[in-house]
């Protein structure tokens, strides 16, 4: 008969507030198998910990059940301790009387008696538990980066400055992201370029970094420390080693006019081209759907151009296999479009932007060489309105959340503005000035105050053309909500922060869980914001939620330090908690009948074909067999086995069972 | 209610229904992750077309199959899954005790 | 012959009755949609017309499928004990066969063999059995071959042979007498009837005396391993078969509470032998037939000098796959050894 | 019939066989599976309306393997069996002579693919018989189908001749054996065979060829064939699948569609 | 194509020239209405502040008359009828719980099977027989001014885009008309205050016609009786409000694409406009 220890927690007042913790421990002695019975305030404190492990060295259990918390809290707490006490760490359960009874009942005698339920059926359980050890497992230390901007620069080089080998996989023609479309950065206006440039560079040259831009991931198998990852190199339709981005056929390609991404469209770039000068690679690739060649296969004068003949019309796209480790997801985000406002005309009037275009006029690399031009007719605007919260805190239109970074690039862009065209007068539409980082609302104090911007706190309802005007519709609540009617030349939406096209796909393509929007699910909020439910794959930046440089940074090297730190070991111990197929002395040898139909159960492909011999070496019988590196724990082919021939170690049979007879 | 914890959906054999039944259950609760989000990619798939079979036998055999509530709500759900249990319960409390089934539990023994 | 009586259609009514106000449940082949079972009856009338025989045996009412032997509660820190007391309604089993009827013996002489078995001798000490010779018979039976016969008398308290507007009746144990006491009036002084001219004819099919020495030296034989290959293994022959007696105990608790029950099993089953080991002394299907057949034809001669089948071809009729337990022990008796 | 009879002989006589699994005339009008394994104990098979048994039951058996090849008479559902056994590796190509018999006409068939063809050739018709019971347990509604069910069930004795008919039932420790954890209670009581009955109906959903042995062999008439071939249909209707159709595994219940639509799962 | 009409108490009252222009034109265009039988008020602007289950018995008793009269599908031109219509007849679908109530209340069944249209929808139908059968395409620079019923609330209506609808402009172009680039398409006119706040109505209406000038609109066209009225009936007002005389008219989609099928425009009701419609081909008509 095994001898159990009960050790109930208060957990401060969480537990202790509608559980009689010292009743349960007084009625859990009697459970048959229980021979040691206690409780106390806070049992994941050192001390807790300490009194439980001396516990089992005096009255020699062989079984612990903590009844506290929920065990994604602190089941590895608590095994541990019980490892270090002496007693195989999986011989240790957890009852969550917390969310599964005091946090959902009243105080009373019923939830005291729940309690005492909860925990005798952990006790079952534990009496079927068996002795498990983790399972070793190798690692490739070589980390994955998906998404070049500044978070994946980051992430890649803490990574490989760490001493270990990344891949960082850009799926535009060069590394940088949206932070290379800005003018300046909030709150010390430091040129964007000139900050991040350098890092590009590093990333670029340092030893332990393989750049694969204009690359997107297709497929991801195996699990943490073994993954397979198949990755896309789209054909740049010219040679890489070759081209020495000298730049000639950017020069002489006669398609001029092709609306350029890079400058959100406000400029014209050409068929063959580079995003932008400072790109890394700096190597220019082909736009097969607007070059003249592919449309009417005449013109090819980059090729003719090109001094080191490298153009390479009939390239094919190349799909990649790479033996990965750890995943980091730094995919950003992206901005709403300004017509997905019918409010403001639907996108028509070419002077609505939103914030990037505004960036790329502000932009010395721009379109507009810096100038303020309004798109429309070029002339500088005299009167330019910002509205924040364009979009974000709408549930109209499916943004409900708070885009973090307008309020500080709006007062930027008011700034910028300002110190651009000293006469030009700024407004902005706010509801709520959000500015809370370090010098970040001093940095809106200095626009109001010395760049004169009129902050009008208010909503505009509408803005339509008259005269060659944008005419703003708003109103002051401040002023007793007066309506204030704006003659604007040009006027900035600050749009809502949306996860990037197609996250929801690579996310599924990852098997990471993602929320309603699109962001990643990061694995907990508080507590693991860089890790996502699925082992070996972790998050950085605005993928996971609207996030500003400065925070992006901060989470690219927290991703990065879990890398480095699930690289530092030589293997991988994995949680033993992965199913076996019995085996049995022959003639038996297993209860299993070979019909594999658990085969098309495993997501993992982790059931092989083991073969038993005859000595005579005559194939007996086929048996299945799960490869315990592969196999994840989820117990499908357990419920598929007709014959129960499976068993999923932690989540046995006999202890379910054993579980569902107290129930 | 009480709770029974299983890594996914996939785990969940209908013979564990069958024996919450037994023990005397007069609703059983059934409940996993989102199909498309489920943390091992076809747990829960491979559990609905489980329980669609399961649920059809069981009507078949003239189960009161209003007692065993089938539901997807992932972890970040916490209010949906409150609710969920409140309702159920609520249910089954007005449906009463299984009478039908526990008779069964106890006949056949001389 | 002991005293014989005749007992008109219109008295057994009576006696039906008189055995109701007894107190005493009246069990009979009844009509149950196109399938004869035991089932209770109040008169006469609901009792089946012409069957052959019910597709169950009686042995249900004093070995029933499943049987509660004890039961028992966990308190904390001790457990308590309840012995079942078994449900032993007085029953009286009329219009079983002959051959039936003779099967208690055998089932009494393993419940009683060293161990009285409390819970059997107790259902049989309430039970009075009224048989009833058959009339007709068919490829299956062969009680004549086992030392029985059509309207063989053994195991019956009272046999009732149909004649003409009724039946003779032959009050054979004191129970009998005990019944016939209940109501002497309805039973007229019989006039001697040859009753073999009414029973069916059921030809002799083998010597059996001859096949219960040859069986011992024929083990090894490849005859049941043929007989059985196309046995499925399943229990219908042991479960509807008068004379089998094997059961096993099932113990079905909880952490709070439990019960032993005692259950049919059958030799046939592929796992009846199976050791923890993994080990199976009787591996293939053609060791468990073989069992089958000895257990009822060597074993049960041997220890009780009786055998251990009372011929009435139940098994033959249930089969699946039609192993006719007739034609096979023909066959084996004519295996020269 | 006498083509069947002739091939067997041939096949038996050049040794390509070793024993012939057909029917034989039985005890009154029944008929039995018969294994003829020289050429005299060929003239007692028969072939005709009687002959309904699934023979594929025998073709897992230890015993029969041992036998060596074997020339099987196969009606459609036993073609159907031994399909489905092939899928679930059970049988390899080339174990079995298979002498497929549908109505009159006999063809030799020895390969899964080449079964698989030959059973593509005819849809495959559920008896009107079981068809209409279907149908009057589905015009049931829930307090009298579990009131049939228990009044039918209670008759069980747990005999096991219903799975051990089954060509499907091949696995030699089923869960029914299985007592760590007893899964299923043994004794037949209510609950016992409640619970037999249920998983046995489950494990043969999307598995069953609907033969109707279960029933037919059942001693004391309860029409269990009911509950397999209704799972049966209930999978080809969900999920479209049939057994014994697909020389590779095809199996509902090991496999899924993102997009399985029903309408109870809230 | 036969189609139920329902014309609401202002058609055959203050915009009777709508009823006659709808029916004129959809007549030369060979669409058979068939007029609801003993129909009753909507409710209007009213009922549903004053009264929630009157306001939904009073339209589902229109189509519960419908349904009887084998309607399918429903025109009401006016822009407040089908608004009322149709936020009745979701109202009933959202909860089923009123329908006995709202059933005992109209004294008939109602299933709700009638699908309720607008005269803009009707016309949309028939577009290409309009430009087709256009034989005096009407050259004119317009305004087409939607209003508010007819495009809100978009959760109720669903037609066309709620901030800047297209589909009558569209019709215009099929008709030959210019429709000019107009921002007001669905600012308030003034509403029902033209009966009380006539001065409300001079500003918010004044506006419209200011703006709709400047932009060199020859006539502004609407699609519903409220709007007309504010724009035609109140125009003394707006003038006053202004400071200064407009004389561009406001028609009904209906009379504009009557004109270009080259209809009599006294059959239109051209001739009841207080603004008088002084175009060329229709010389002579004068109220």
């Amino acid at each position: 008969m095994s001898r159990i220890g009960v050790f109930t927690c208060h957990c401060g007042e969480n537990i202790g507030a509608t559980v009689d913790c010292v009743k349960v421990a007084e009625m859990c002695k009697d459970i048959p198998g229980v021979v040691h019975s206690v409780e106390y305030k806070y049992m994941c404190s050192d001390p807790g910990q300490r009194q439980m492990q001396e516990a089992i060295k005096e009255h020699k259990l062989d079984g612990v059940v903590v009844a506290a918390c929920s065990p994604r809290m602190h089941e590895p707490t608590f095994r541990r301790a019980a490892g270090d006490a002496g007693i195989n760490p999986y011989m240790c359960e957890m009852a969550n009387l917390r969310e599964h009874c005091s946090w959902v009942h009243e105080k009373g005698e019923a939830t005291t008696q729940k309690a005492a339920d909860l925990i005798r059926v952990l006790v079952e359980k534990v009496k079927h538990n068996e002795p498990l050890h983790p399972i070793k497992v190798p690692v490739t230390r070589t980390a994955m980066v998906i998404g070049g901007g500044v978070g994946g620069i980051q992430v890649a080089l803490d990574i490989a400055n760490g001493g270990h080998k990344v891949v960082l996989v850009e799926k535009s023609p060069s590394i940088g992201g949206h932070m290379s479309q800005l003018s300046e950065t909030f709150p010390t206006l430091d040129c964007s370029q000139c900050i991040l440039t350098p890092r590009m560079v590093e990333a670029a040259q340092h030893p332990n970094i393989t750049l694969m831009t204009y690359s997107e991931v297709e497929k991801v198998d195996g699990f943490i420390g073994n993954f397979k990852v198949t990755v896309r190199k789209k054909a740049r339709k010219l040679d890489e080693h070759l081209c020495t981005g000298c730049g000639l056929c950017i020069q002489k390609c006669p398609n001029k006019k092709i609306s350029d991404e890079f400058n959100e469209g406000l400029g014209t770039r050409t068929a063959i081209y580079v995003p932008f000068p400072q790109a890394v690679p700096n190597k220019p690739v082909i736009d097969t759907l607007n070059c003249t060649y592919y449309k009417t296969g005449k013109c090819k004068v980059c090729e003719k151009m090109c001094p080191t003949n490298a153009i390479r019309f009939d390239q094919e796209d190349e799909l990649v296999t790479l033996d990965i480790g750890a995943i980091v997801l730094a995919t950003g985000f992206k901005l709403m479009k300004t017509d997905a406002f019918p409010e403001y005309g639907y996108g028509k009037h070419k002077d609505i932007i939103d914030g990037m275009q505004f960036e790329r006029l502000a932009s010395a690399s721009g379109p507009t060489s810096g100038v303020m031009k309004r798109p429309s007719d070029g002339r500088s605007p005299e009167t330019v309105v910002f509205i924040a919260c364009s979009g974000s805190r709408d549930r109209a239109k499916g943004v409900p959340y708070c885009s973090k970074i307008c309020c500080m690039y709006t007062a930027k862009h008011a700034m910028l503005y300002k110190h651009k065209v000293h006469s030009g007068k700024a407004y902005v539409f706010y509801m709520d000035i959000r500015a809370a980082g370090k010098d970040y609302d001093e940095f809106v104090r200095r626009a109001i105050e010395e760049d004169e911007v009129k902050y009008i706190r208010g909503r505009v309802s509408k803005i339509y053309e008259e005269d060659g005007k944008l005419i703003v519709m708003g109103a002051d609540t401040l002023m007793g909500g007066e309506p204030v009617v704006i003659k604007a030349d040009m006027v900035v939406l600050a749009t809502a922060v949306q996860s990037n096209d197609r996250s929801e796909e690579l996310a599924q393509t990852l098997h990471v869980s993602y929320d309603s929007y699109g962001f990643f699910a990061e694995a907990h909020p508080k507590l693991r914001p860089v890790e996502t439910n699925t082992a070996g794959i972790f998050l950085a930046g605005a993928c996971q939620a609207p996030r500003d440089i400065p925070e992006t940074v901060a989470q690219a090297s927290g991703a990065a330090a879990k890398v480095v730190g699930l690289f530092s070991n030589e293997e991988l111990t994995r949680e033993p908690i992965v199913a076996v197929v019995n085996r049995q002395a022959a003639p038996v040898y297993s209860t299993c009948v070979g019909c594999f139909i658990c085969q098309g159960a495993c997501p993992y492909q982790a059931i092989e074909q083991e073969e038993i011999m005859a000595r005579s070496g005559e194939v007996i019988m086929t048996l299945a067999r799960i490869n315990p590196g592969l196999c994840q724990g989820c117990g499908t082919c357990v419920a598929t086995c007709r014959t129960k021939a499976i068993d999923l170690q932690g989540f046995s049979n006999e202890q379910l069972y054993a579980e569902l007879m107290t129930l | 209610m009480r709770v029974l914890r299983v890594p996914c959906t996939g785990r969940i054999d209908y013979m564990m229904v069958l024996k919450a039944l037994h023990k005397g259950a007069d609703g059983v609760i059934v409940s996993g992750c989102h199909p498309n989000d489920c943390h091992y990619t076809s747990g829960n798939y491979h559990a609905r077309r489980r329980w669609m079979v399961f649920k059809k036998m069981m009507e078949v055999m003239g189960v009161d199959m209003r007692r065993i509530t089938f539901s997807w709500v992932s972890a970040a759900e916490g209010a949906r899954w409150a609710q969920l249990v409140n309702e159920v319960t609520d249910q089954v409390r007005a449906l009463g005790p299984y009478t039908e089934f526990r008779q069964v539990i106890g006949a056949g023994i001389e | 012959m002991a005293n014989t009586y005749n007992l008109s259609h219109e008295s057994l009514k009576g006696l039906f009755g008189s055995l109701r106000r007894d107190g005493r449940r009246i069990l009979a082949p009844v009509d149950a949609a196109g399938r004869v079972e035991l089932g209770e009856v109040e008169a006469p009338s609901q009792v089946a017309a012409d069957y052959l025989q019910t597709i169950l045996s009686a042995k249900e009412v004093a070995f029933p499928k499943v049987e509660r032997l004890l039961s028992y509660t966990i308190a904390p820190g001790r457990v308590d004990l309840k012995d079942a007391e078994p449900r032993a309604l007085p029953t009286v089993l009329f219009g079983v066969r002959p051959c039936e009827a003779k099967a208690f013996g055998a089932l009494d002489a393993v419940f009683n063999w060293d161990y009285r078995d409390k819970f059997f001798n107790a259902r049989m000490e309430q039970l009075a059995v009224i048989g009833l010779s058959c009339t007709k018979a068919d490829e299956a039976c062969f009680c004549t071959s086992v030392g029985g016969g059509p309207a063989d008398a053994t195991g019956s308290d009272i046999l009732l042979t149909p004649i003409e507007g009724g039946y003779l009746a032959e009050v054979c144990t004191e129970k009998g007498a005990a019944i016939r006491a209940l109501a002497p009036d309805l039973f007229r002084p019989g006039n001697g009837v040859d009753k073999a001219a009414i029973a069916a004819k059921v030809q002799q099919a083998f010597d059996q005396p001859a096949l219960t020495s040859q069986l011992p030296g024929m083990f090894e034989n490849e005859v049941w391993a043929d007989q059985a290959l196309r046995c499925i293994g399943c229990g219908a022959c042991a479960f509807v078969c008068p004379t089998c007696v094997c059961f096993d105990i099932q113990e079905e608790a909880d952490p709070k509470k439990g019960e032993r029950l005692r259950c049919w099993d059958s030799c046939g089953f592929h796992q009846f032998t199976l050791h923890a080991s993994g080990h199976n002394p009787r591996e293939v299907q053609g060791a468990r037939w073989r069992q089958r057949v000895y257990h009822k034809f060597s074993y049960y001669p041997e220890r009780y000098d009786m055998l251990g089948c009372v011929g009435c071809g139940k098994c033959t009729r249930a089969c699946p796959v039609d192993m006719n337990l007739k034609e096979h022990l023909i066959e084996a008796a004519g295996v020269k050894a | 019939m006498e083509a069947v009879i002739q091939r067997a002989k041939e096949l038996l006589e050049q040794g390509e066989v070793k024993a012939v699994l057909g029917y034989a005339k039985g005890t009154g009008s029944a008929r039995r599976p018969h294994f003829a394994r020289q050429a005299g104990q060929l003239d007692k098979l028969v072939m005709d309306e009687a002959c309904v048994q699934n023979l594929a039951v025998y073709v897992t058996k230890h015993e029969v393997k041992k036998l060596g090849k074997v020339a099987v008479v196969a009606l459609p559902v036993t073609q159907r069996a031994i399909l489905q056994l092939m899928a679930e590796r059970q049988l390899r190509d080339g174990s079995l002579a298979i002498l497929a018999v549908d109505d009159g006409a006999v063809k030799e068939l020895d390969s899964a693919s080449a079964l698989e063809e030959h059973l593509a050739l005819k849809a495959q018709v559920l008896n009107a018989k079981d068809k209409a019971s279907l149908a009057d347990l589905e015009a049931m509604d829930q307090g009298q189908r579990w009131a049939y069910w228990q009044k039918e069930l209670s008759r069980c004795m747990k005999c096991y001749a219903c799975r051990n008919t089954c060509p499907m039932c091949y696995c030699d420790h089923c869960t029914m054996d299985c007592n760590r954890p007893q899964w299923v209670p043994v004794a037949s009581h209510g609950i016992g065979n409640l619970e037999y009955h249920m998983v046995r109906t489950m494990h043969l959903a999307g598995r069953c060829v609907e033969c109707g042995d279960c029933g037919r062999a059942c001693p004391v008439g309860i029409p269990v064939h009911l509950l397999t071939i209704g799972a049966e249909e209930t999978v080809h209707e969900l999920f479209g699948q049939r057994a014994g159709h697909k020389a590779k595994l095809d199996y509902a219940l090991s496999t899924f569609k993102t997009d399985d639509k029903e309408s109870f799962i809230r | 194509m036969r189609i139920g009409y329902y014309p609401g108490c202002s058609l055959l009252g203050s915009s009777r020239e709508f009823d006659e222009s709808a029916r004129a034109v959809l007549k030369a265009l060979g669409v058979e209405l068939v007029e609801v039988p003993d129909w009753n008020c909507c409710g209007a602007s009213s009922a549903h502040i004053l009264n929630h289950e009157l306001s939904i018995a009073l339209p589902a008793r229109i189509l519960a008359l419908a349904e009887q009269a084998g309607i399918s599908e429903i025109l009401a031109p006016c822009a407040a009828c089908s608004n009322r219509l149709l936020s009745a007849q979701q109202e009933l679908e959202k909860h089923p719980e009123l329908l006995p109530g709202i059933e005992k209340a109209i004294g008939m069944p109602y299933k709700g099977s009638v699908k309720i249209v607008n005269i803009l929808e009707v016309l949309d139908r028939l577009k290409v027989l309009i430009s087709v059968l256009t034989t005096a395409p009407f050259r004119k620079k317009v305004a087409s001014y939607y209003g508010c019923l007819l495009v809100r609330p978009p959760r109720v209506v669903n037609f066309d885009r709620p901030e800047d609808p297209q589909s009558m402009d569209l019709l215009l172009k099929a008709v030959g008309a210019t429709p000019v680039e107009w921002p007001f398409k669905t600012e308030c006119c003034g509403a029902a205050f033209s009966v009380t706040r006539t001065d409300i109505v001079a500003k918010l209406s004044g506006k419209l016609v200011q703006d709709a000038v400047k932009r060199g609109a020859d006539a502004i066209v609407v699609a519903c009786p409220m709007c007309h009225s504010n724009l035609d009936l109140r125009r003394a007002e707006i003038n006053e409000y202004l400071q200064k005389e407009y004389a561009v008219p406001a028609m009904f989609i209906t009379q504009v694409v009557g004109l270009a099928l080259g209809l009599d425009p006294k059959a239109l009701g051209l001739h009841r406009h207080l603004v008088p419609v002084a175009f060329a081909e229709t010389a002579g008509v004068q109220s």
